[in-house]
């Protein structure tokens, strides 16, 4: 029922093209604003960076590169699968869909599993400005500032994975009841536009939080 | 409509961001001098974000005007970054910060 | 002659009579005037607060109210008519009614998001509500830092989260208005054959699309700041509280765009409609809403001249903010042009529509005071930038918006307003405007700081001038609720067209059937084409 | 009366009157544009009102000429005013004249506090001399103030954790405002003071009767001797010398050079680490939280006045 009220034609648009287009169109504009959302952070993060190089060297150093690289790896294999998704919805194979679907979503979580044990391991080695926050080495006030940011940045991209999440789950269950077809890929094309952006800004987060120094 | 692009396209790209990411991790074992790390880093991430967007997100086989709003989001990423560091990158000259 | 009411026609005010049929509807016309609500609302607690201000500023003792009072009735004047009046007034009730039926469409291309940003909007109003009734907040509604993030009291991070909320509000009206133009003009509907009300939503779409995340994020890390201990702005901790003020200009300067072009969009419809002849530089109008837009972006640091900014980014974002008159006077000039030659009628849309032309162009150039480096640092912070950008957004903005109002009310309501009383408070607003503000110019360069609570006696004449004008102004104001609710019932019936204008919103019956038009209407020539109409039949 | 009702304010200081030149020649521009606009909406008004038996006339769409016009001729007039806004700023915000009097002040929730090179010190009020250039070193001790005196068309944000520095030549004497014109909370309308200008003769009848112990800079020195700072500035290798740092240009351990100037010192005390100097170890602990602002300027004065007698002496 519901399915069958999605895939048709809303009355406001003259034909399925038209309704694609600003569809998709529609997702790029908040895209746009998402962009501009993660900017003012990197702003902030660069301003600071500029002003306190060694301090955020030594934050950075409490950061385990391997793990970061080890999500940046999961994320572009979600990405792909992601992109595969929409490959299947195109060509119209379900089952395909369904599970390629559930993989970015298991790719998903494995990413905000590790992400949660960092930020577990950070809040033992008592690293967690403003909830739990010691250290006494160099660079004191630097380090915390860093840091703020690697939870804020990393926060709020987490938080899009987490609505990413959520989004998926939807279209998997709307793919297991078979809503999509070659003639109506729409949501997926443009979910797919928005777990690739969050893949994009972990892309620029990896080096800028976990490779310095 | 969307054009559909061949899995095989995919799959290339796929392993071009892991290799990708290898090598910035690689780089990064180096300890280049500051200025440069960053350079590299950053302009492995970019060459990166490209694919992304070109072959994931089907840019290369969109509309003009998507490549608008996707040239839009990157000019106003870098007015507000360029715009915002001139004050800070200058202060130094003046008395004060 | 319409016909009674007894042939009833189905339109989308009467299709459904049940409270449902308007908390849920998607209907853009009606989510329009459920902003209309909202938005008047506002506008009044707004308006309450800067009564007891201007009241206050009758004395230079501070003896109406306490200080604490004091600041918090400026930041809640500001907040609430910055983002929950002035930032909405025009597109979310104008343009949500009027951008489909202009197009020729038959809603905004996402009505579901439509309905949703009203209630997210509504959601951030509320949460200012109860922060105001809660006692309040005194950060000002620049929130800066450290001031709110350490040292304010109040409700600051309720308050902020009412504004982070409404601003997604915006965004979706935003992301609605972008598509549904690109996407969804009639055949034959060329960019330029579009309406100049709808390039300047278009430009406006654009700012909000692009600034206001930035806000959300300046916002959020204040909360963040105020609620973690964290240092972020705060220099105990390492932080920059100039920092704050880049982000958050960089939004709330182009924000005063967003405020305003969409204003100029409806003068340009109003001044074309009332001489009965097409725009004068149609092309260069269009544009310059584009230019203003982008070039909005570039100059958020002439806010910063004297913040310990780079002396050299305060020349560079002076010189910039030079560049952005430009496309400003060429509009003004453009209007005036449009009205040689004419054959003018003074209705009240009219009226208010010359007035915005003057205001504005006292406080666009007004503005050049302010980006001139060293005028600025004498004017920075005093009346003269209070006297600045009320006679931009309000003399601009409001102006714009209660003319448009006028003009497209037989759309909306299907009835007329009394022409007499439109006049009348036109004149009203006019009068009491400047009265209200144009001492304020003065005790500006006097010297005498905005948000004083208690002020030296040498300023007394001055501010008893302005509160005289305040009260004026409040009739002004008042006026029009009374007669647009009373015309409701009791005014004229209007007839699809009752101003003789060209536009496909003229084509519909007043009020437009929930589809908006019977027919998908078919553009063949420019907009405006009151030439090639036959000898218009209005009586003015 | 006539004090209670004016249109433009004092001019006492060596640039109040040209900053009011460019003022009277915007006033110009507005009321010439304005004035233009107003007569031409009106005329069109009365003109081509809707009148029976009133004619259209053939319509123009646009003429590129006139948009080039109004382009291009408020193009020309913005660049005049930005090159002459410019210069004017420029004079007020770089350096000041040399030989200027250096005056600290700390701003803080509602109050001014000043101090005098030789030690004087004022609360809400301050006694400059007729001219003579005076140097604001200032910061502030919670929220962001702002130092304005409308008298003398000056104005600078008074922003914790760093200094900003403006500069004033008083040109009458009298007594003026000084404002906050940064909204810092509940008493904000209330943090407002005296400037008192007085005649050089009489500055320095004012500076004597206020004599004090001790001048900033003997101050800072004590301050530098019980903090013990002395046992690592002082001895050999452990930490830069003192002596001429102030002014001169600091190679740091980044290979970085920054000028040794006010804020320098300032951010050198309270987060050594943050620029370390080349050949030096950072041992250095942090004294965060240990002076109040008053102290930290004085210990600035004391190591300006060492740069400059090793300036003298060299």
């Amino acid at each position: 029922m519901l399915a069958e009220r999605r895939s048709a034609l809303a009355h406001q648009f003259d034909d399925p093209a038209q309704q694609h287009e600003a569809s998709s169109l529609g997702m790029w504009a908040f895209l746009l604003t998402e962009i501009m959302l993660f900017g003012g952070l990197f702003v902030g993060y660069t301003v600071y960076r500029t002003a306190y190089p060694a301090g955020f060297i030594a934050g950075s150093q409490h950061l385990d590169v391997l793990l970061g690289t080890l999500n940046t790896a999961i994320l572009i294999s979600s990405s792909l699968t992601m992109a595969l998704s929409v490959h299947a919805a195109q060509v119209g194979h379900r089952q395909l869909l369904i599970r390629f679907l559930l993989l970015t979503m298991l790719l998903g979580l494995v990413f905000l599993g590790i992400k949660g044990y960092e930020y577990w391991h950070k809040y033992h080695e008592s690293l967690v400005p403003g909830i739990r926050f010691s250290y006494d080495g160099p660079y004191q006030s630097q380090v915390q500032l860093f840091l703020v940011f690697y939870f804020l940045m990393t926060g709020l991209h987490a938080l899009h994975m987490v609505i990413g999440l959520g989004l998926l789950a939807i279209l998997a269950v709307l793919a297991w009841r078979g809503v999509f077809s070659p003639a109506y890929s729409t949501p997926v094309e443009i979910i797919g536009l928005y777990w690739h952006f969050v893949d994009i800004v972990w892309i620029f987060l990896y080096p800028l939080l976990y490779l310095l120094g | 409509m969307a054009d559909i692009v061949p899995p095989r396209i995919y799959y290339r790209v796929y392993v071009t961001l892991l290799a990708a990411t290898l090598l910035t991790w690689g780089v990064s074992r180096l300890h280049l001098e500051s200025p440069l790390g960053v350079m590299v880093a950053l302009t492995i991430a970019m060459a990166k974000a490209v694919l992304v967007v070109l072959f994931f997100m089907h840019v290369r086989y969109s509309s003009w005007l998507t490549w608008v709003f996707v040239g839009a989001g990157i000019a106003w990423m870098g007015h507000i970054l360029i715009l915002t560091m001139s004050d800070y990158l200058t202060r130094g000259i003046v008395a004060g910060w | 002659m319409e016909t009674a009411p007894a042939t009833r026609r189905e339109h989308y005010l009467n299709v459904n009579y049940s409270p449902t049929s308007w908390l849920l509807t998607t209907d853009h016309k009606r989510i329009a005037l459920l902003y209309l609500i909202s938005i008047t609302f506002f506008f009044f607690v707004g308006g309450a607060a800067a009564t007891v201000l201007r009241l206050e500023l009758m004395t230079p003792q501070g003896d109406l109210v306490q200080s604490e009072t004091y600041n918090i009735l400026f930041t809640m004047h500001g907040i609430i008519m910055i983002f929950f009046f002035l930032i909405p007034s025009i597109p979310a009730v104008l343009g949500n009614f009027l951008v489909p039926l202009m197009i020729g469409a038959r809603d905004l291309a996402f009505p579901r998001l439509n309905l949703l940003s009203w209630y997210v909007f509504n959601l951030g109003g509320l949460c200012t509500i109860i922060a105001i009734a809660g006692g309040g907040v005194d950060t000002g509604w620049t929130f800066y830092t450290p001031y709110s993030t350490t040292y304010a009291n109040g409700y600051v991070i309720l308050t902020a989260l009412g504004v982070f909320i409404a601003g997604f509000s915006s965004i979706l009206t935003a992301l609605n208005f972008i598509v549904t133009i690109h996407t969804m003009r009639a055949p034959g509907l060329t960019w330029f054959r579009l309406p100049l009300f709808i390039w300047a939503h278009y430009a406006t779409s654009i700012i909000i699309i692009l600034g206001t995340p930035v806000l959300a994020i300046a916002i959020a890390l204040v909360a963040v700041e105020r609620l973690f201990h964290v240092g972020i702005f705060d220099p105990a901790l390492g932080g920059d509280p100039v920092l704050f003020q880049h982000l958050f200009w960089f939004y709330s300067h182009p924000a005063v765009y967003i405020m305003v072009l969409p204003s100029m969009g409806v003068v340009s419809e109003l001044i074309t409609c009332f001489a009965r002849k097409r725009i004068f530089g149609y092309t260069f109008i269009a544009l310059s809403s584009i230019a203003i837009a982008v070039l909005g972006f570039f100059v958020w640091g002439h806010h910063m001249f004297v913040s310990s900014q780079s002396v050299y980014a305060s020349m560079v974002f002076s010189f910039l903010s030079m560049l952005v008159a430009i496309p400003s006077a060429v509009k003004v000039f453009n209007w005036t042009a449009t009205l040689y030659k004419g054959s003018i009628a003074y209705d009240a849309p009219l009226l208010y529509a010359l007035g915005f032309i003057g205001l504005f162009t006292i406080g666009g150039l007004t503005g050049l005071f302010l980006a001139a480096l060293a005028i600025d640092v004498h004017v920075h912070d005093t009346y003269f930038v209070v006297a600045h950008f009320h006679y931009i957004m309000v003399g601009g903005t409001v102006m714009g918006y209660l003319g448009g109002i006028h003009y497209w009310w037989p759309k909306i309501s299907g009835r007329l307003y009394p022409e007499g009383w439109a006049k009348f408070a036109a004149l009203m607003v006019f009068v009491g405007f400047n009265l209200t503000f144009f001492p304020q110019f003065v005790l500006g360069y006097l010297g005498m700081p905005r948000r004083y609570h208690a002020y030296p006696d040498e300023f007394q004449v001055l501010h008893v001038m302005s509160s005289a004008g305040a009260s004026i102004l409040a009739v002004g104001y008042l006026v029009p609720l009374v007669y647009l609710l009373w015309s409701l019932r009791y005014g004229a019936l209007a007839g699809p067209n009752p101003w003789g204008a060209t536009g496909l919103e003229w084509q519909t019956p007043s009020p437009p059937p929930t589809d908006n038009f019977a027919a998908t209407p078919v553009v063949t020539q420019p907009p405006y084409a009151y030439d090639t109409q036959e000898e218009a039949t209005h009586v003015g | 009366m006539e004090s209670y009702f004016r249109l433009f304010p004092e001019q006492a200081s060596t640039i109040a009157g040209r900053v009011d030149g460019l003022y009277a020649f915007l006033i110009g521009v507005t009321v010439f544009f304005a004035g233009l606009i107003f007569l031409l909406l009106l005329s069109f008004l009365l003109k081509y009102r809707r009148r029976p038996g009133h004619i259209h006339l053939p319509h123009r769409e646009g003429n590129n000429w006139l948009e080039a016009v109004w382009i291009l001729i408020p193009l020309a007039l913005t660049m005049v005013i930005f090159v002459w806004g410019a210069r004017l700023y420029a004079t007020v915000m770089l350096d000041p004249p040399a030989g200027a009097l250096e005056v600290y002040a700390v701003g803080k929730q509602w109050m001014w506090k000043f101090q005098h090179p030789d030690g004087q010190r004022e609360i809400d009020e301050l006694h400059v001399p007729v001219g003579h250039p005076v140097q604001m070193t200032m910061t502030s001790q919670d929220v962001i103030h702002s130092f304005f005196v409308p008298a003398f068309r000056i104005k600078m944000d008074v922003v914790p954790g760093r200094y900003t520095t403006i500069w004033f030549e008083a040109s009458k004497p009298g007594v003026y405002h000084l404002f906050c014109a940064e909204y810092c909370g509940t008493a904000h309308s209330g943090m407002h003071g005296r400037v008192v200008a007085l005649p050089p003769t009489q500055y320095q009848e004012w500076l004597s009767s206020n004599r004090v112990v001790e001048s900033m800079a003997s101050t800072g020195a004590r301050i530098f001797q019980q903090m013990g700072c002395g046992s690592c500035h002082d001895a050999e290798g452990l930490a830069p010398p003192m002596a001429g740092v102030f002014g001169s240009s600091v190679t740091l351990a980044s290979g970085d050079r920054v000028l040794a100037d006010e804020g320098y010192i300032r951010e050198s005390i309270l987060d050594p680490r943050a620029k370390i100097v080349a050949g030096y170890a950072p041992i250095m602990p942090t004294f965060q939280g240990q002076f109040s602002e008053e102290e930290l300027s004085q210990l600035v004065a004391y190591i300006k006045s060492l740069g400059k007698q090793s300036a003298d002496g060299s």
